[in-house]
C-alpha cells in the first residue's frame, strides 16, 4: 500500500503543531501535550512520525500498572510517552513538549509515604535511635 | 425529522418522483412539439434541409463576433455558466456514479479540486447573469419572474453541491440532502419552464437551419 | 466490593501507585476523547467517583455488542472500569439464570432506585410481544419497568439506538429503539454495529467519572465520539480530493489505497470514531482494511441503498421511475400532441378565406 | 363569419401553429440577443422593440392552447386570456417595427426563426382586423386594381411606349410560349422605369426569349406583408395563371425583395401545389447568363461601389453570390459593408413598413443604422437589387442629408453592356 501520499497530508499539520509548541516552550516555558490516539493515522503514518522524531539522550522506563516508556526525541523538549497495560497492550501514546514529563517526577503524594518507608527501613537496619 | 431521515427521503422516494416527473414532462413536451409537425414545403428547394439544419445546431454553439460585440456580458457569462454547469454535472465523479447506476454508461471524471474551481466560477457567472438581468434595462424589461427564479434554482443546485462537498453545513446528510432536494426541484420544474431549451434548442436550431438551408442560406 | 467505595480507593487497595493512577487517568481521558489538559480533572473526579450499579438488558440483538466489548480489550483500562462498576444484571454474562437472575435485577433496582445506570442492547418488538421475551416478560414491559428507576439509559448498538437490523425493511417484528419508547429519561445512544468498544467504555467512563451524561448530538450520540464524520477524518480523504478512486476491490486504485467512494463507502454521511479509535487495540478499521464504511452508526443504515452503491446513487433502482416516466410521457405526450394537432386541423377545416373587404371593414 | 374578429384571429393562429413555432417558443430564454440584431431596438434603445417580445401574445396563446401544462393553468384561471385590446396594443410592434428582415433569426443563439414567427403572428392580426391602415390600403389596391400603388395596365403600357420610343427596343407583351415571363414591381413602373429598359437591353443582347404579361405584371404581394395567406394567394394566383396561360418556362422576379420571397418561397405553399414553371430572381438569371458567356460587358465603373443586400433576396432568399459575381463584372472598385450578406441591416422599409404611413417617422429614425453602415464604407455609389430598398434608401439618405446615388444592379449591368449586341444574338442562334 502506498503510504506516502496520504502521510504527507496527515502528518504535515501535526509536525507544524509540534514545531509551534516547541517555540512556545523555548520562549515562555509553556508546555503542550498531544494525544496521538486522537489522530486519524493511516497505515504507516505513526512509523513515519517516529522515524522523523528519532531518539535522543533520555530513555526511561516506568513500572506502574504496567509498563510506560518515556523517550526524548532527537529534538530536546519533545518527548514520546507510551503507556502499556499489565498485559503489554498499549493504552495511550502522547507527545509531550516539556522539559521533563510529569510522570518522571516523584509525585508529591508519595513523598510522605517514602519518608515513612525510609524510616521503617532504617529501623529495620537497627539504627532506630538515630532517627 | 432527523438529517438522515431527510437524506433517505430525498435519496429515495422524492428522487424517484422527481425523476419520473422530469422524464414524463420532457417527453410530453417534446411530443407536443413534434406531433404538431410542419407543412411540407412545396417550393422548389435550392439546398438540402438535413445537412444545413444539422450544421446550424453546431454553428450556433460558436460565439460570434456580433454577439460578443453587442452583448459581451451575457454572452461571455452565458458561455462560462453553460460550460461550467455541464463540467460539474458530467465530470464530477459522484455524478458519474449516479449516471452509471441509472444508464450503465460511464466515463473518466475530473479531479475534485478542478470541479470545485469550476463550480465556483460557474456560480460567479450565475450571480453575474442575475445581476445583469436585474440591472440591464433591456433584460429587465424582458424578464419574467421565471427568468430570475430559474437562475436561483440553478444556482442553488451548484451552491448546495459546493456546500455538501466542503461540509459547510453539518451534518453532512443534511447538506447532501439539500443538494439532492435542489436538484429534484430543478428536475420537477424543468419540463414546465424555459429549462426545456436544453432539449428544444436542438429542435429549434434544426428547423431554422433546415428552412434556411432549403433556400440556400446557411443560418 | 462495597457500593460506597470510590474508584480512587479501589485502585489504591489494589496497590496501584500514584503514577499508576495518573497513567490510568491519562488513558481514561484519551479513551473519552478528552484533551490531555483534562487529565487533572479526570483524576480529581475519579478519585471520588462512586461505584454505580449497572443493569444491562439485551433484547432483539445478536450479542455482537457484548462480544465487541468483552472480547476486544481483555483486562485493560476498560477492564478496570468494568471491575469497578457493579454489573448487577447482564443475562448473557451472568452466571445465574432463570428466577435467580431476575431476582438479581429486581434487587439491584430496589437497592439503587433512582441511581442505577441502565444499559440496553437490542431493539424492542412492538408487533407482537412474543417475538422476544425474557423469563416470560416482554421486552417492552421489562424496558419500561427497568427504566423507571434508572438515572440514565445507555442504548448500546444500533439496534437499541435506532432499531438496527431488526427494524430493516420490512421490519417484521415492528422493532423500535429505546428512545421510541422511553421519553422521560436521559438516553445516551452509542450506535454502531457493533459500536467501537472503546467508545462504549468511553461513554461509561464519562458517566462514571463525571456522573453526568456527555453532550449529545441530534441522534442522542455523545458528540465527543460522534461529532466528526468518517470522511473528514479518513486518511484516504486526500485521494477523494484528488479524484483518485478505487473502482473495484482488486484494481490498481484499491491496491494503492485510493478512496473507496465509488465502491459505496458511506464515510461522508457517517459519524463515528473509527478513524481515530480504531478496532482491535487500535490495529485497524474497515477503511484501512480496504472496505468502505457501511455507515453502521447511522439510523436505518441497512436500508440506505446498498453497501456497494456510491452515496450519490439514489436509494431505489431508477428503472421504475424511468419506465413510468417514459410510458406516461409518451402516452400523454402523444395524446396531448394529437389533441393540439386536431385543434390545428379543425381550425383549417372551418376557416373562411379572409377578404380584403373584411380587412377594410367594408364587408 | 363575414368580418374580422378576435375569434377569427385566434382560429388563424391555431392554423398557423406548427412544430417549429412550438420549439422556438419553448427555447427562448429571454437573453436579449435578438434585440441587438434588430435596428428598431438598436436605434431607439426601447426594449419593447425586442423581436421576441413582439410575439408575446402568440406565445401565450400557444402555451394556453397547445401545451398540457398551459391548458391546465388556463383551466384554473392562472393565465391571462388574449384580448382584442391587447392585439390592438401590439399592432404597431408587429407591423410598424418589424420589416421581416430576418436578422434576428440569424442571431438567436437558440436558433429561433423569429421572422417566421412574426409572419405567422400576422395571420392572426389580419384575421382579427389589426392591420395598419396604410397596409390595408395597399392590399385593397393590389386586389382591386392589381397593384399596391394603384398602377394600372394603362400606366405600364404608357411606360412601355416611352421606353420603346426612346431606346428603339421592343418590349414583348403577352408573347405566347416565351421562355421567360418578367414581372415588375409597381415601384419600378412608377419610380424606376430604367429597370424595364435595362431588362430589354440585356435580353436583347443575350438573346433571351421573354415577355411581359398584361394580366400579371405586378410581382409584389401585399397579402404576404399584411399576413393573410388568402389575400396573398389571390394575388399570387394571377401570376400563376398568367404564366401558365402564356406557357412560359420561367418567371422572373424583379428587383424586389418581398416579391421574390412571395413568389419563390411562399407561392407554391399558398396555392397548394408546385409550379409548372421555374422562378428566378433577375440577378439569378443574369448570373446564369454571365456563366454561359451570354452577358457581354465592356468598361467598368470607376467610383467606389458598395452593395446593399436586400433582406428577402439575400438573407432570406439565398441569392448571395450572384450580386457579387455580377458586380465583379463591372467594377474593381468595390467595398463590402461592415455587416453584409446574411448579416446586412435592413433599409427599414421591408415587410410592409414602406406602405405603412404611420411608421414613417420610426422608419426614418432607425435608418441611422444604415447610415452608419454606409458611412463606414465611404462608397460613392450604392447599388442594390430591390426597388423598395432603393426607394427607402433614397428617402433615408435624403432625411440624413447624405449625397449618395442609389442605383439598381440590373441597370448598371445594362449600362456597361457591350455595344455589339449582334454577337449575342448569333450565339443564341447557334445554340438553337
Amino acid at each position: 500500500m502506498n503510504t506516502t501520499d496520504h502521510a504527507a497530508v496527515t502528518l504535515r499539520p501535526l509536525l507544524h503543531e509540534i514545531h509551534h509548541a516547541l517555540q512556545r516552550l523555548a520562549q515562555v516555558g509553556e508546555e503542550h501535550t498531544i494525544d496521538l490516539e486522537a489522530l486519524p493515522f493511516g497505515p504507516g503514518d505513526e512509523a513515519l512520525l517516529l522515524e522523523f522524531l528519532g531518539s535522543g539522550e533520555v530513555a526511561a522506563q516506568l513500572h506502574a500498572l504496567g509498563e510506560s516508556r518515556v523517550l526524548e526525541s532527537r529534538f530536546p523538549g519533545v518527548w514520546l510517552v507510551t503507556h502499556f497495560s499489565e498485559e503489554g497492550v498499549r493504552l495511550a501514546q502522547q507527545l509531550e513538549i516539556t522539559r521533563t514529563p510529569a510522570l518522571l517526577r516523584t509525585p508529591q503524594e508519595e513523598l510522605g509515604v517514602a519518608v515513612e518507608q525510609f524510616a521503617q527501613a532504617l529501623r529495620e537496619q537497627g539504627g532506630a535511635d538515630d532517627v | 425529522m432527523t438529517p438522515m431521515d431527510f437524506l433517505q427521503l430525498v435519496r429515495g422516494p422524492l428522487f424517484d418522483i422527481a425523476l419520473t416527473i422530469f422524464i414524463f414532462g420532457v417527453l410530453l413536451r417534446l411530443f407536443e412539439i413534434i406531433i404538431l409537425d410542419r407543412k411540407r414545403d412545396l417550393s422548389e428547394a435550392r439546398g438540402g434541409e438535413f445537412i444545413a439544419g444539422s450544421k446550424t445546431i453546431f454553428r450556433r454553439f460558436k460565439p460570434d463576433r456580433e454577439k460578443l460585440q453587442h452583448s459581451p456580458v451575457p454572452t461571455i457569462l452565458g458561455y462560462i455558466f453553460h460550460l461550467g454547469f455541464f463540467i460539474c454535472l458530467l465530470f464530477f465523479i459522484p455524478h458519474i456514479e449516479l449516471i452509471h447506476s441509472a444508464l450503465g454508461v460511464s466515463w473518466p471524471g475530473l479531479p475534485n479540486f478542478l470541479v470545485d474551481v469550476v463550480a465556483l466560477i460557474t456560480m460567479g457567472a450565475l450571480v453575474g447573469l442575475f445581476l445583469y438581468r436585474l440591472t440591464n434595462p433591456l433584460l429587465r424589461f424582458l424578464s419574467s419572474f421565471q427568468d430570475y427564479f430559474l437562475l436561483v434554482v440553478v444556482f442553488l443546485t451548484l451552491a448546495t453541491g459546493y456546500i455538501a462537498f466542503h461540509h459547510i453545513i453539518e451534518p453532512y446528510p443534511l447538506a447532501l440532502g439539500l443538494h439532492l432536494l435542489s436538484v429534484e426541484l430543478l428536475l420537477v420544474i424543468f419540463p414546465f419552464t424555459k429549462l426545456m431549451h436544453t432539449f428544444t434548442v436542438f429542435l429549434g436550431r434544426y428547423y431554422n437551419g433546415a428552412m434556411a438551408g432549403r433556400r440556400g442560406v446557411q443560418s | 466490593m462495597s457500593a460506597h467505595i470510590t474508584l480512587g480507593e479501589a485502585l489504591r487497595r489494589r496497590g496501584v501507585s500514584r503514577r499508576g493512577f495518573l497513567k490510568f487517568c491519562t488513558a481514561t481521558a484519551s479513551m473519552m476523547a478528552l484533551p490531555p489538559t483534562m487529565v487533572g480533572a479526570v483524576a480529581e473526579a475519579l478519585e471520588s467517583a462512586p461505584r454505580p450499579s449497572v443493569i444491562w438488558l439485551s433484547f432483539q440483538e445478536c450479542t455482537g455488542c457484548t462480544e465487541s466489548l468483552t472480547r476486544s480489550h481483555a483486562p485493560t483500562v476498560e477492564g478496570l472500569i468494568f471491575d469497578h462498576i457493579s454489573l448487577d444484571y447482564h443475562h448473557t454474562l451472568q452466571a445465574a439464570s432463570g428466577d435467580a437472575a431476575e431476582e438479581a435485577r429486581e434487587e439491584a433496582m430496589h437497592a439503587h432506585w433512582g441511581n442505577y445506570l441502565l444499559v440496553v442492547d437490542g431493539s424492542i418488538p412492538l408487533a407482537n410481544p412474543g417475538y422476544s421475551t425474557i423469563a416470560g416478560m416482554s421486552n417492552l414491559d421489562m424496558l419500561k419497568e427497568s427504566a423507571e428507576g434508572a438515572a440514565a439509559i445507555i442504548a448500546v448498538g444500533s439496534c437499541a439506538a435506532f432499531g438496527g437490523l431488526p427494524k430493516a425493511k420490512p421490519n417484521p417484528t415492528g422493532a423500535v429503539s429505546v428512545a421510541d419508547i422511553i421519553k422521560d429519561k436521559p438516553i445516551i445512544n452509542v450506535p454502531g454495529c457493533p459500536p467501537v468498544p472503546s467508545v462504549m467504555t468511553g461513554v461509561l467512563a464519562h458517566y462514571l467519572t463525571f456522573g453526568t451524561i456527555p453532550e449529545l448530538d441530534v441522534y442522542g450520540r455523545p458528540k465527543v465520539f460522534f461529532g466528526q464524520n468518517i470522511h473528514d477524518r479518513c486518511y484516504r480523504r486526500t485521494f477523494y480530493d484528488r479524484g483518485l478512486f478505487a473502482k473495484t476491490f482488486d484494481d490498481e486504485g484499491a491496491r494503492k489505497g485510493w478512496c473507496l467512494y465509488r465502491l459505496g463507502c458511506k464515510g461522508p454521511t457517517t459519524y463515528n470514531a473509527c478513524a481515530t479509535m480504531k478496532w482491535n487495540q487500535g490495529a485497524s478499521w474497515p477503511i484501512e482494511a480496504g472496505h468502505g464504511c457501511l455507515g453502521c452508526s447511522e439510523p436505518d443504515f441497512w436500508d440506505a441503498g446498498g453497501f456497494y452503491r456510491a452515496l450519490s446513487i439514489p436509494i431505489n433502482d431508477p428503472a421504475a421511475a424511468i419506465g413510468i416516466g417514459v410510458v406516461a410521457g409518451a402516452a400523454i405526450g402523444i395524446a396531448s400532441g394529437a389533441m393540439a394537432h386536431r385543434k390545428k386541423v379543425e381550425a383549417t377545416h372551418h376557416r373562411e378565406p379572409l377578404k380584403v373587404e373584411q380587412l377594410e371593414g367594408k364587408a | 363569419m363575414s368580418t374580422t374578429s378576435l375569434q377569427r384571429g385566434l382560429e388563424a393562429w391555431k392554423e398557423e401553429m406548427d412544430a417549429p413555432l412550438a420549439a422556438f417558443f419553448s427555447s427562448c430564454v429571454h437573453c436579449g440577443i435578438c434585440a441587438e440584431a434588430c435596428l428598431f431596438y438598436t436605434e431607439t434603445g426601447d426594449p419593447k422593440y425586442t423581436p421576441i417580445h413582439k410575439l408575446e401574445p402568440l406565445r401565450r396563446f400557444w402555451h394556453q392552447e397547445f401545451t398540457l401544462f398551459g391548458r391546465l393553468l388556463k383551466m384554473v384561471g392562472l393565465s391571462k386570456e388574449i384580448t382584442d385590446a391587447e392585439l390592438a396594443a401590439w399592432e404597431p410592434l408587429v407591423y410598424d417595427s418589424c420589416t421581416l428582415c430576418g436578422r434576428c433569426s440569424q442571431a438567436c443563439p437558440m436558433g429561433n426563426d423569429i421572422t417566421y414567427m412574426i409572419r405567422k403572428m400576422r395571420e392572426g392580426f389580419a384575421a382579427s382586423g389589426h392591420v395598419p391602415p396604410g397596409m390595408v390600403g395597399a392590399a385593397g389596391r393590389a386586389v382591386r386594381i392589381g397593384s399596391p400603388m394603384g398602377v394600372k395596365l394603362s400606366a405600364l403600357q404608357a411606360q412601355i411606349g416611352h421606353i420603346e420610343q426612346e431606346s428603339g427596343l421592343k418590349i414583348p407583351v403577352d408573347v405566347q410560349g416565351a421562355d421567360y415571363m418578367a414581372l415588375l414591381s409597381s415601384m419600378e413602373i412608377m419610380n424606376f422605369p430604367e429597370y424595364l429598359e435595362a431588362l430589354a437591353r440585356i435580353f436583347e443582347q443575350a438573346g433571351v426569349s421573354w415577355t411581359l404579361c398584361s394580366e400579371a405584371f405586378e410581382a409584389t404581394n401585399s397579402g404576404v406583408q399584411v399576413g393573410s395567406k388568402d389575400i396573398a394567394r389571390e394575388l399570387l394566383q394571377r401570376v400563376v395563371d398568367g404564366a401558365e396561360k402564356l406557357g412560359v418556362k420561367c418567371v422572373i422576379s424583379p428587383e424586389c425583395g418581398h416579391a421574390y420571397y412571395a413568389l419563390r418561397w411562399e407561392g407554391p405553399n399558398l396555392i397548394g401545389r408546385t409550379y409548372t414553371f421555374q422562378v428566378l430572381h433577375i440577378l439569378e438569371l443574369l448570373d446564369q447568363l454571365r456563366g454561359e458567356g451570354r452577358l457581354k460587358v465592356e468598361g467598368q465603373f470607376e467610383e467606389l461601389l458598395t452593395f446593399h443586400d436586400p433582406c428577402q433576396i439575400v438573407r432570406k432568399g439565398g441569392v448571395l453570390a450572384e450580386p457579387r459575381n455580377l458586380l465583379a463584372l463591372i467594377s474593381d472598385n468595390y467595398v463590402e459593408m461592415p455587416d453584409s450578406r446574411e448579416f446586412n441591416w435592413c433599409c427599414g422599409g421591408g415587410g410592409g413598413v414602406s406602405s405603412n404611413e404611420r411608421a414613417e417617422a420610426l422608419r426614418l429614425k432607425v435608418f441611422a443604422r444604415k447610415k452608419r453602415q454606409l458611412d463606414a464604407t465611404q462608397a460613392e455609389t450604392l447599388v442594390t437589387a430591390c426597388a423598395n430598398c432603393r426607394l427607402m434608401l433614397e428617402e433615408g439618405l435624403e432625411e440624413y442629408g447624405m449625397e449618395l446615388p442609389v442605383t439598381g444592379l440590373t441597370e448598371m449591368i445594362a449600362e456597361k453592356l457591350a455595344s455589339s449586341s449582334a454577337e449575342g444574338r448569333g450565339e443564341r442562334t447557334e445554340e438553337r
